[in-house]
């Protein structure tokens, strides 16, 4: 019984434990403090960075079972040939694949930024991991840049794209990556709206901050804002709606045509690595991170519930992938640049005068659920708002539209 | 403050072996048997003619214009909403005014029709 | 620690090197990636003298700031400015610019 | 010598190295991801001068956006590329000498001057300072409206010149 008891304090807090233990046995060992503490933190670089790895090659297999499944197969199983129960080592069998596939230098390409650009794509995307909060006090390290370092990472990366497209000296890249450029900055700015948002409401770039002050989840606080983020880091990843970096049949498969072997699977892992670590930032900014019923009791809790709230965004994310189909590049941009910038426009501006507004007419203090209360009635009224004026602009340019195509019916020449 | 980044500067030189070491273990292991034919740059089967040299539109250009005033203004808006519970009300309104210049911008490029796909 | 002296010259290093790419590379682009070395240069000593002076004061890093929001209006200008020559003229030579020379 | 000065060597060097590769580089595309490089190494002296908020700031604006509207601008240029033309001017010597002196009198004052240096740490808040700061009507209230309005002018002046017509 007594064994037990200690057993599961253990358990309680099972990795922060495990970390103390390792800790106890360097010290032990005779190893001076500093030292001690920077392996500590090259230990926790290496699981960070192999957390990651590890939920992308679940990932690919859930993938692959949701979308034959939705699509009324079988998926990776275990007939034929063997792969597993349920085909789940399937991804383990297409990495040996690439890793023994033929990595093919096409002639003309620009060696050095060719070779790199694979391994920057991994490294920007294992980078923004370094302050994700996994539990109470499970986190790599909680700078007081915190989310401003991510966002910072994934806009620096968007070069890399540029750089694989460019030197592969092939028509279909260069034009693969100068568009998907052009679709990552636009949505990275209704996605900087939104995080400024959070902070605003927050007060603290700190993830462990932000996570600390849900107690109500932003999301039922500020939808709009988990909306504005959601669809932008959808597009941000590439997934399907958005998918116009490898649209097959316009520009075969984007910016990495020319990459093959290992080098494809660079860019295949960062593009998986990327929609997890954009999951894992939806649970942090609008769920609530770690936060649930148990947590105090048992911290192992903390990092089982954001799992599971990052595992629902993949989730949902993979149904949205599946069902929907491809946007044209044009109705995409549009979207972008005259319905989710204005709405995230707005939506800080208002957030921002009503939440203020709240602390100076209730000089007493309000409690934290009239505040969510009011500021979600603020929310509902921006997206209505929102939705009839850009309603209305659209059925004009429309009526413009059609105005101008009568004007040039009876034209032998009518321009593209 | 600089110990917070040690962790940092530990997990980029991490960040920076995995993939390395991967493609150097696929360099290993992979067959390597190159002729002209398989480094042509495909170009869906065809003989590639010309270089990678495509017209550009300058599309592209506004887009990143406007994106690059966007990421600039992030930098003064980001220290504005950490302190921003801090903040009077006329702080809070500066900021509001801020933003409502930006989005005058973005109005005048949406009316002069540079947002379109053209 | 670091001392002061060392930021300054290496911001003087990385100056002057923006310098020579401004005085003698042809390609405009070129000379304004220069400019931004430049710029950076600055900021390295802003940063540096708000660390070493007076790092309580927040002066240093709002300057800093200022010179992002100017680099970027100066990048935006000057590269526009590039593209729409190049349509009319298709060079961006610096040296075969020359319709004021005379 | 401290981890601090060996850091700070490792980040000069390559903001310093990359740098004159950039003023070296053949290709401009090249001399872009050399200016690149040197924007990154900028960005590690920043973190050593505990200014973190501009170090990821460096990445954000200088890597991200700028980054992407040079690569831009010099695809759009990019018929350039195909004329075999020296990379620098007549008088490239000249901007040589000339920055070398210029190097030579910064160093030379920089040395002889006495500075008077603080060894107090930065506040852990100085980014909270920094943002009462810039909407303090006492601090940079004004400038920071100025900022905006610099920006938007800046915009609207690029649409109007690079739009096709």
């Amino acid at each position: 019984m007594e064994s037990l008891s200690r057993f599961l304090a253990f358990l309680a807090d099972a990795i922060v434990n495990i970390g103390d233990w390792i800790r106890g046995l360097l010290l032990g060992a005779g190893l001076a403090d500093p030292w001690v503490s920077l392996i500590m933190k090259a230990i926790g670089a290496i699981v960070v960075a192999f957390f990651p790895l590890m939920v992308v090659i679940f990932l690919i297999w859930a993938y692959r079972k949701v979308a034959a499944r939705m699509q009324g197969r079988l998926g990776p199983n275990s007939s034929g040939t063997w792969a597993g129960p349920y085909g789940i080592l399937q991804t383990f069998a297409d990495a040996i694949k690439m890793l023994t596939k033929e990595d093919i230098r096409p002639q003309g390409i620009d060696k050095i930024p060719y070779n790199l650009a694979p391994i920057l794509v991994v490294f920007a995307s294992i980078a923004t991991w370094a302050v994700m909060p996994f539990g109470p006090k499970l986190i790599g390290t909680d700078l007081n840049i915190g989310i401003f370092y991510i966002l910072a990472f994934s806009s620096a990366a968007l070069v890399v794209f540029l750089m694989a497209g460019w030197s592969s000296n092939n028509k279909y890249a260069t034009v693969g990556a100068f568009r998907s450029v052009a679709q990552l900055i636009g949505y990275e700015i209704p996605q900087l709206l939104a995080v400024l948002t959070v902070v605003m409401v927050t007060g603290s770039l700190r993830m462990q901050e932000i996570v600390g002050q849900q107690k109500i989840p932003l999301l039922f606080q500020l939808p709009v804002t988990a909306f504005i983020f959601f669809l932008a880091s959808m597009a941000e990843v590439n997934a399907r709606p958005f998918e116009l970096l490898e649209a097959e049949s316009e520009l075969v498969c984007g910016y990495f045509i020319e990459y093959s072997g290992m080098k494809f699977g660079m860019f295949y892992l960062g593009e998986f690595m990327n929609s997890t670590a954009v999951a894992a930032l939806f649970a942090t900014l609008f769920l609530g991170g770690w936060r649930g019923p148990w947590v105090e009791q048992a911290p192992i809790m903390g990092t089982i519930w954001f799992l599971v709230k990052m595992a629902l965004m993949l989730l949902v994310w993979m149904l949205i992938q599946i069902t929907l189909p491809r946007l044209r590049i044009d109705q995409m941009l549009a979207f972008n640049w005259k319905f989710l910038v204005p709405l995230a426009l707005a939506n800080l501006c208002i957030i921002g005068l009503v939440n203020k507004g709240i602390t100076e007419w209730f000089p007493g203090g309000v409690s934290a659920w009239t505040r969510a209360g009011i500021l979600l009635m603020a929310n509902v009224g921006i997206f209505l708002a929102t939705w009839g004026i850009l309603a209305a602009l659209e059925r004009r340019e429309q009526r413009r539209r059609e105005a101008w195509r009568a004007a040039q019916v009876g034209e032998v020449e009518v321009s593209a | 403050m600089l110990e917070q980044f040690i962790f940092v500067g530990v997990l980029l030189v991490v960040a920076l072996f995995l993939p390395v070491v991967l493609i150097g273990l696929a360099w290993l292991l992979r067959p390597k048997r190159p002729n002209p034919r398989k480094s042509e740059i495909y170009e869906c089967g065809l003989q590639p003619h010309g270089e990678n040299w495509v017209q550009f539109k300058a599309q592209y250009y506004i887009f990143a214009l406007v994106f690059l005033v966007f990421d600039v203004e992030a930098v003064f808006l980001f220290p504005w909403a950490l302190v921003y519970n801090w903040l009077p009300l006329y702080a809070v309104l500066e900021g509001v005014l801020f933003i409502a210049l930006l989005a005058a911008a973005l109005v005048y490029a949406w009316q002069k029709g540079a947002l379109e796909w053209m | 620690m670091v001392p002061l002296q060392w930021y300054l010259v290496l911001s003087a290093a990385i100056f002057c090197v923006g310098l020579y790419a401004v005085l003698a590379r042809r390609n405009a682009i070129v000379i304004l990636m220069g400019i931004e070395l430049m710029l950076n240069a600055v900021n390295i000593n802003l940063l540096a003298f708000w660390r070493y002076t007076q790092p309580e004061a927040a002066v240093g890093q709002a300057f800093a700031a200022f010179v992002y929001a100017v680099a970027a209006a100066e990048v935006a200008v000057g590269l526009a400015l590039i593209v729409s020559i190049y349509r009319n003229r298709e060079t961006v030579d610096v040296d075969e610019i020359n319709l004021l020379k005379w | 010598m401290t981890v601090q000065q060996v850091l700070f060597f490792l980040f000069g060097a390559i903001a310093l190295g990359a740098a004159i590769g950039m003023v070296t580089a053949r290709k401009v595309f090249h001399a872009a991801l050399w200016m690149l490089l040197a924007f990154f190494g900028v960005a590690g002296l920043y973190v050593l001068l505990e200014a973190p908020f501009f170090a990821a700031a460096q990445l954000f604006v200088y890597m991200g956006a700028i980054g992407v509207l040079i690569i831009y601008a010099i695809m759009l240029t990019r018929g350039m590329m195909r004329q075999r033309l020296p990379r620098v001017n007549d008088q490239w010597w000249f901007a040589g000498l000339l920055a070398a002196v210029l190097l030579v009198v910064l160093v030379w004052l920089v040395w002889q001057h006495p500075w008077a240096t603080t060894t107090a740490a930065a506040p852990e808040d100085s980014l909270n300072r920094l943002g009462l700061t810039l909407v303090d009507p006492e601090g940079f209230a004004l400038p920071f409206e100025v900022a905006s309005v610099l920006l938007v002018m800046a915009l609207i002046g690029a649409v109007t010149i690079v739009r096709e017509r």
